[in-house]
C-alpha cells in the first residue's frame, strides 16, 4: 500500500482520537500539524509574497517604488525589541488605515445601500393581490433593524417590535444551523470514504 | 510623539484609499492597487516572520522548562521541515514539499474539520431545548430545514420543500438582511472612528 | 462526568451512522432543484469560447463537499468548450484548484493554454480581487507553472472583468461575499457561485438582490448537477449518508427535548 | 464664458469621477455628517444610555467567576478575520477592557490568534491595559501569541490550549468560521462559561446553540462602547441608530411609492 495513504489514515485516526478526550497521540498530531502548517504557510508566503512581489522586482527588476513597503515591513522587525517596538505602529497604520478607506464604501454600498434597495418591493402583484411575502420581508428586516436599536430600553411598542424582530432572527439561525449540518456531514461523508475505501479498502 | 504619527498614518492612507475608490483615472487606479496589494502582502509577511519567531521563542522555552518537551519539539521540527524540503526539492508538482502537504497536513485539517459533525449531534442534543419561545422558534425552523433537505421522497418533496424554502427566501433572509444592515452601519462608524482618530485602542487604548 | 459520557454515545451514534450506510450500495432518486437548474441553463446558454474565471476560494480541509460541486461545473464547462481561467484566493486551494482542473480537462481533451490556463494564488484576497479589476496580466504577471501572461495563447485580449462573461467562486467560507463587495459592486462582473451547504443561508440575500446570479450549494446541489449533465460523481454516492445523517440529528434534538421536558417535570413533582 | 466654464467643469469631473457610486458617496457623507454630529456635537450635552444588553452582564460575571476560581481566562479572534476589519477593532476594545480586570486580579489572560498582525496589536493593547492597571510586571507576552494561520491548524492549537488550561471562561469574539463549534463544544467540554460575538452570520447559529451568551453582529460593536465606557464609541452606536430610524423611513417610504408607482427605480441604489 502507499506509504502517503498509510501516514494519512493513521494520522487520521489520531485526529479523531480527540472525540473521546485529550490524549498523547492527539496532541503529537496536533502539534505536527501546528508546525507543519506554520512552516507551509511560511513558504507560500516567501514564494509569492517576499519572492515574486518584493524581491524580484526590487532588487533584479529596479521597481525602486518598492522600497516603500520594503521599509514599512521592516519596522514591523521593531517589534523584536520592548525599546523600538512602537516602530511596529506605523505598518500597522497603513494596514488599519487603508483598510478603514476600503471599508467604508464597501461596507455602505454592498451591505447597507444593496441589501436596502433588494428589500424594497411593491407591496401589490400585478393582479392586484397583497404581496405577502414581500411585506413579510418588509417587516422582518424593520423589526429586525429594531432589535438592533440601542438608544432605549426595549418597552412599550419598540419593545414588541424588537420581540418580532428575535423571532426573525432565531428563524434564521434555525435555518443556518439545517444548513450548516448538511455541509458538515458531507465533510464527514468524505473522511470516512477516504477511510473506508482508500485506507481498509473496504469498498472501491 | 508614539501616538501621533502612526495616528496621522493612518488617517492619511483612509482617506487617501477612501478617495481613490470613487476616481477613474489610470493613476489613482494603480495607486488604489499598489497599497492595497504590495503594501498589505508585503507588511503581513513580515509581520508573518516575527510572529513566526515568536511561536520558536514560545516553544523553545517550553523546551528549557522541560514542559511538553516531546510535543514542542515536533511542533519545531515541523516547522523546520517544511522550509528545508522547500529550499532542496523546490515546490511544484511533485515535490517532498507538496507530498508532506498532501498526506500529513490536508488528511488532519479535513479531519479537524469532520470532527465538526460530531460537534454538531452533540450541540444538537445539549443546546436545542425549546426552553422559551424563541428558543422553540429556533428548533422548529432547524427542523424543517433538515427534513426538506432529506432525500424522503412524496410528501417531504411536495409539502415541506416548498414551505422550508419560502422561510428560507423570506423571513429567514430578512433578518439576514437586518444584521447584514447593522454590521455594515458597525462597521462603517468605526472606519470612519478610525480614519478621524478618535478610535485608537489599536495603539494601545487612548485613554 | 456524565454529560461526558452522554456527549460519547451521541457521537458513537453518528459513526455507526455513517459507517454503515457508506458500505450499503443503495443510491436514491434525486430531483434537481430550480436553483440548481438557473446555473445550468446560463452555463448552458453561454456560446462556445466565452471565458469564465474560476476561483477556488476553499481550503484544503473542505475537499470533500468541493471536489464533486467543482468537477461537476468543470465538466460541463469543458462540454460546452467555454475557455477556463482558474486563479485561488486561499493558499491551500491552489494545489487542489490546479489538480481538478486538470483532471476534468483530460476527460475532454482540452489543452493548457489553449483552453484553460492556471493562474495559481494571490493572497490578501480583497486587494486580489480589486486588483483584477483594475488589470489581470499585472495581478498575475506569470501563471502557476511560471509561463508569462502573454505567452498564453488563451490569454490574448483578456485585460480585466469587461473581457469575461461571468466569475464563477467555488467557495467553502465568506470568500464569495468579497467577490459581491468588491467585484460586483465596483466593477459590475457577473458573480456566481459553488458553495459548501453551510453558506448557502449567507448567500441568499445576495442571490435574491441579484448580486449573485447563480448558486449550485452542498453535496446535493452537486448530485443534482451530475444528474442535470447526466455524469454521475461522488455526490450521489453519499446522499443516502447524508440523509440518515440528518435524521440522526432530528432524532438527537428530539430525544435532547423529551430529557429536558422530563427533567423538568421531575423538578416540578 | 461663465456658462462654458462651468460646462468645462462638469465634463472633466464626469471623466474622473465614477458615476456609478455617487449614491454611496452621498450616503457616506450624510453618514459622517450624523458620527461627526453625535460625536462633537450631541455628545458634550448629554450622557448616552444604552438598553442594556444580556451578554454584556456576562461578560463582567465571567470575569469575576475566573478571578474568583483562580483559572485562566482565554480570548480568541477567531480566523475568519484581519487586523484592517473593523470586528476585530471592535473586539480589541473588549479584550483592553478584560485585560484591565485580569491585571488586577493577576488572572492569566491567554490570546492564541491566526494572524501574526493582529498578535501584534494585541501584545500591545493588553500591555498599555495591564501599564494602566498598574501592573505593568504581569503582563506576559508570550500568552498572547500566533498558533498558524491554517484554519484547522488553528483549531487543532485552541482546542489544545482549552483542553491543557482548563479555562473558566472563554471569549469568542471577532470574525469565526467552521472552527467556531470546534471551540464552543471544546469549551463546553471543559465546563468554561463561554461568550461569543462575531458578525459572521453562519456561526452565530452555533453560538447561540452551544455557548452561554451570544453578541449577534452589531451588538459587539455596541458591546465594546459600552464595556470601555468609552463616550464616543457610544456616540457612534447613537449615529448607528439614527442611521437605522433613517433606513426604517427609507423603506417604508420607497415601498410605499413603489406599490403606486411599481415603475419608478429611485430607490435602486
Amino acid at each position: 500500500m502507499d506509504i502517503g495513504i498509510i501516514i494519512a489514515g493513521l494520522l487520521t485516526l489520531a485526529i479523531f482520537s480527540f472525540l473521546y478526550r485529550d490524549n498523547p497521540v492527539y496532541k503529537m498530531a496536533e502539534s505536527l500539524l501546528i508546525g507543519v502548517s506554520i512552516g507551509y504557510f511560511l513558504v507560500i508566503t516567501w514564494d509569492n509574497t517576499l519572492r515574486a512581489n518584493l524581491f524580484d522586482p526590487l532588487f533584479t527588476g529596479g521597481e525602486i517604488d518598492l522600497l516603500i513597503p520594503f521599509g514599512l515591513g521592516l519596522l514591523m522587525f521593531g517589534r523584536f525589541s520592548s525599546k523600538t517596538s512602537a516602530l511596529s505602529r506605523i505598518p500597522i497604520a497603513v494596514l488599519i488605515g487603508s483598510g478603514a478607506g476600503v471599508a467604508i464604501p464597501a461596507m455602505l454600498g454592498a451591505r447597507t445601500l444593496a441589501q436596502m434597495s433588494a428589500t424594497v418591493q411593491p407591496l401589490l402583484t400585478e393582479s392586484g393581490w397583497l404581496n405577502v411575502s414581500g411585506l413579510v420581508v418588509l417587516v422582518g428586516v424593520l423589526c429586525t433593524l429594531a432589535y438592533f436599536y440601542f438608544s432605549r430600553e426595549h418597552q412599550g411598542t419598540l419593545g414588541r417590535v424588537a420581540k418580532t424582530g428575535t423571532w426573525f432572527l432565531m428563524i434564521f439561525f434555525g435555518t443556518t444551523f439545517g444548513y450548516t449540518v448538511m455541509s458538515r456531514m458531507s465533510t464527514l461523508i468524505g473522511r470516512v470514504e477516504f477511510l473506508l475505501s482508500d485506507f481498509l479498502k473496504l469498498t472501491n | 510623539m508614539r501616538r501621533r504619527v502612526p495616528q496621522l498614518v493612518c488617517g492619511l492612507f483612509g482617506l487617501l484609499i477612501f478617495t481613490l475608490h470613487f476616481l477613474t483615472s489610470d493613476q489613482a487606479h494603480r495607486t488604489y492597487r499598489l497599497i492595497l496589494d504590495d503594501y498589505y502582502q508585503i507588511v503581513f509577511a513580515f509581520a508573518l516572520l516575527v510572529g513566526v519567531v515568536s511561536f520558536i521563542r514560545v516553544n523553545l522555552k517550553a523546551v528549557e522548562r522541560g514542559k511538553d518537551r516531546p510535543y514542542r519539539i515536533v511542533s519545531l521540527l515541523g516547522l523546520l521541515l517544511m522550509p528545508v524540503l522547500a529550499m532542496g526539492w523546490g515546490i511544484g508538482g511533485d515535490s517532498p514539499f507538496l507530498w508532506v502537504f498532501d498526506n500529513v497536513q490536508v488528511p488532519m485539517q479535513a479531519t479537524v474539520f469532520a470532527l465538526l459533525a460530531f460537534y454538531v449531534a452533540s450541540a444538537s442534543f445539549r443546546g436545542f431545548r425549546a426552553r422559551s419561545l424563541p428558543a422553540t422558534v429556533l428548533l422548529l425552523s432547524a427542523l424543517l430545514t433538515l427534513l426538506s433537505r432529506s432525500d424522503l421522497g412524496g410528501f417531504m418533496a411536495e409539502y415541506i420543500t416548498p414551505v422550508a424554502d419560502w422561510v428560507r427566501y423570506n423571513p429567514s433572509m430578512s433578518a439576514r438582511r437586518a444584521i447584514l444592515i447593522g454590521i455594515g452601519l458597525g462597521s462603517l462608524t468605526t472606519s470612519l472612528r478610525v480614519i478621524l482618530g478618535i478610535e485608537r485602542t489599536w495603539l494601545g487604548g487612548g485613554k | 462526568m456524565k454529560q461526558l459520557q452522554q456527549r460519547h454515545y451521541v457521537f458513537i451514534g453518528l459513526a455507526l451512522v455513517v459507517i454503515v450506510t457508506m458500505l450499503l450500495p443503495y443510491r436514491p432518486e434525486i430531483v434537481p432543484s430550480a436553483e440548481t437548474r438557473r446555473m445550468h441553463e446560463y452555463i448552458d446558454s453561454l456560446p462556445e469560447g466565452s471565458v469564465l474565471l474560476i476561483s477556488f476560494d476553499h481550503e484544503a480541509s473542505s475537499l470533500p463537499e468541493i471536489k464533486p460541486l467543482a468537477l461537476a461545473l468543470l465538466r460541463h464547462a469543458f462540454s460546452k468548450r467555454l475557455k477556463l481561467i482558474g486563479i485561488a484566493l486561499l493558499p491551500e486551494g491552489t494545489g487542489v484548484g490546479y489538480g481538478l482542473m486538470r483532471e476534468a480537462a483530460r476527460e475532454y481533451d482540452m489543452s493548457y493554454g489553449e483552453d484553460f490556463v492556471y493562474l495559481g494564488f494571490r493572497p490578501q484576497y480583497v486587494a486580489a480581487i480589486l486588483s483584477m479589476g483594475e488589470s489581470i496580466p499585472e495581478t498575475f504577471p506569470e501563471d502557476y507553472l511560471g509561463q508569462a501572461y502573454d505567452q498564453l495563447p488563451m490569454l490574448n485580449g483578456i485585460e480585466n472583468y469587461d473581457d469575461l462573461a461571468c466569475v464563477i467562486s467555488v467557495a467553502d467560507g465568506s470568500l464569495t461575499t468579497h467577490w459581491v463587495e468588491y467585484g460586483h459592486a465596483r466593477y459590475r462582473v457577473k458573480v456566481s457561485a459553488f458553495v459548501a451547504a453551510s453558506m448557502v443561508t449567507t448567500y441568499d440575500p445576495y442571490l435574491a438582490s441579484g448580486q449573485i446570479y447563480a448558486m449550485v450549494s452542498g453535496l446535493r446541489g452537486a448530485a443534482e448537477y451530475e444528474k442535470l449533465i447526466g455524469i454521475g460523481g461522488s455526490g450521489a454516492r453519499g446522499m443516502l449518508a447524508q440523509t440518515s445523517m440528518h435524521l440522526y440529528v432530528i432524532l438527537m434534538i428530539i430525544i435532547g427535548n423529551l430529557i429536558y421536558f422530563r427533567q423538568k417535570q421531575r423538578g416540578r413533582g | 464664458m461663465l456658462l462654458s466654464n462651468f460646462v468645462l467643469l462638469n465634463t472633466s469631473i464626469s471623466s474622473w469621477f465614477d458615476w456609478s457610486q455617487l449614491p454611496v458617496l452621498i450616503g457616506t457623507l450624510i453618514c459622517v455628517l450624523i458620527v461627526l454630529y453625535t460625536t462633537f456635537y450631541q455628545a458634550g450635552r448629554r450622557k448616552f444610555k444604552m438598553r442594556e444588553i444580556a451578554g454584556l452582564r456576562a461578560v463582567e460575571d465571567a470575569i469575576g467567576r475566573a478571578t474568583e476560581m483562580a483559572r485562566p481566562i482565554l480570548f480568541t479572534p477567531g480566523w475568519g478575520g484581519d487586523i484592517q476589519r473593523p470586528t476585530t477593532i471592535a473586539s480589541m476594545n473588549i479584550l483592553s477592557h478584560i485585560a484591565e480586570t485580569t491585571a488586577r486580579y493577576d488572572c492569566p489572560l491567554i490570546y492564541p490568534t491566526h494572524d501574526p498582525v493582529i498578535m501584534s496589536v494585541a501584545q500591545e493593547v493588553v500591555a498599555e491595559s495591564y501599564a494602566r492597571a498598574g501592573h505593568p510586571d504581569r503582563f506576559q507576552s508570550d500568552n498572547i501569541r500566533y498558533v498558524s494561520s491554517s484554519q484547522f491548524g488553528y483549531a487543532a492549537a485552541v482546542d489544545g490550549l482549552i483542553c491543557r488550561y482548563e479555562p473558566s471562561s472563554i471569549f469568542l469574539l471577532g470574525t469565526f468560521e467552521a472552527e467556531s463549534l470546534i471551540l464552543a463544544e471544546t469549551g463546553n467540554s471543559v465546563g468554561a462559561i463561554q461568550i461569543a460575538g462575531t458578525d459572521s452570520t453562519i456561526q452565530l447559529s452555533f453560538f447561540i446553540v452551544a455557548c452561554d451568551y451570544t453578541l449577534i453582529g452589531e451588538e459587539l460593536f455596541a458591546a465594546s462602547g459600552y464595556l470601555s465606557g468609552d463616550e464616543s464609541i457610544l456616540a457612534s452606536v447613537r449615529s448607528q441608530d439614527i442611521i437605522k430610524v433613517l433606513i426604517a423611513f427609507l423603506l417604508i417610504a420607497a415601498t410605499l411609492w413603489a406599490t403606486f408607482d411599481p415603475d419608478s427605480s429611485w430607490w435602486r441604489f
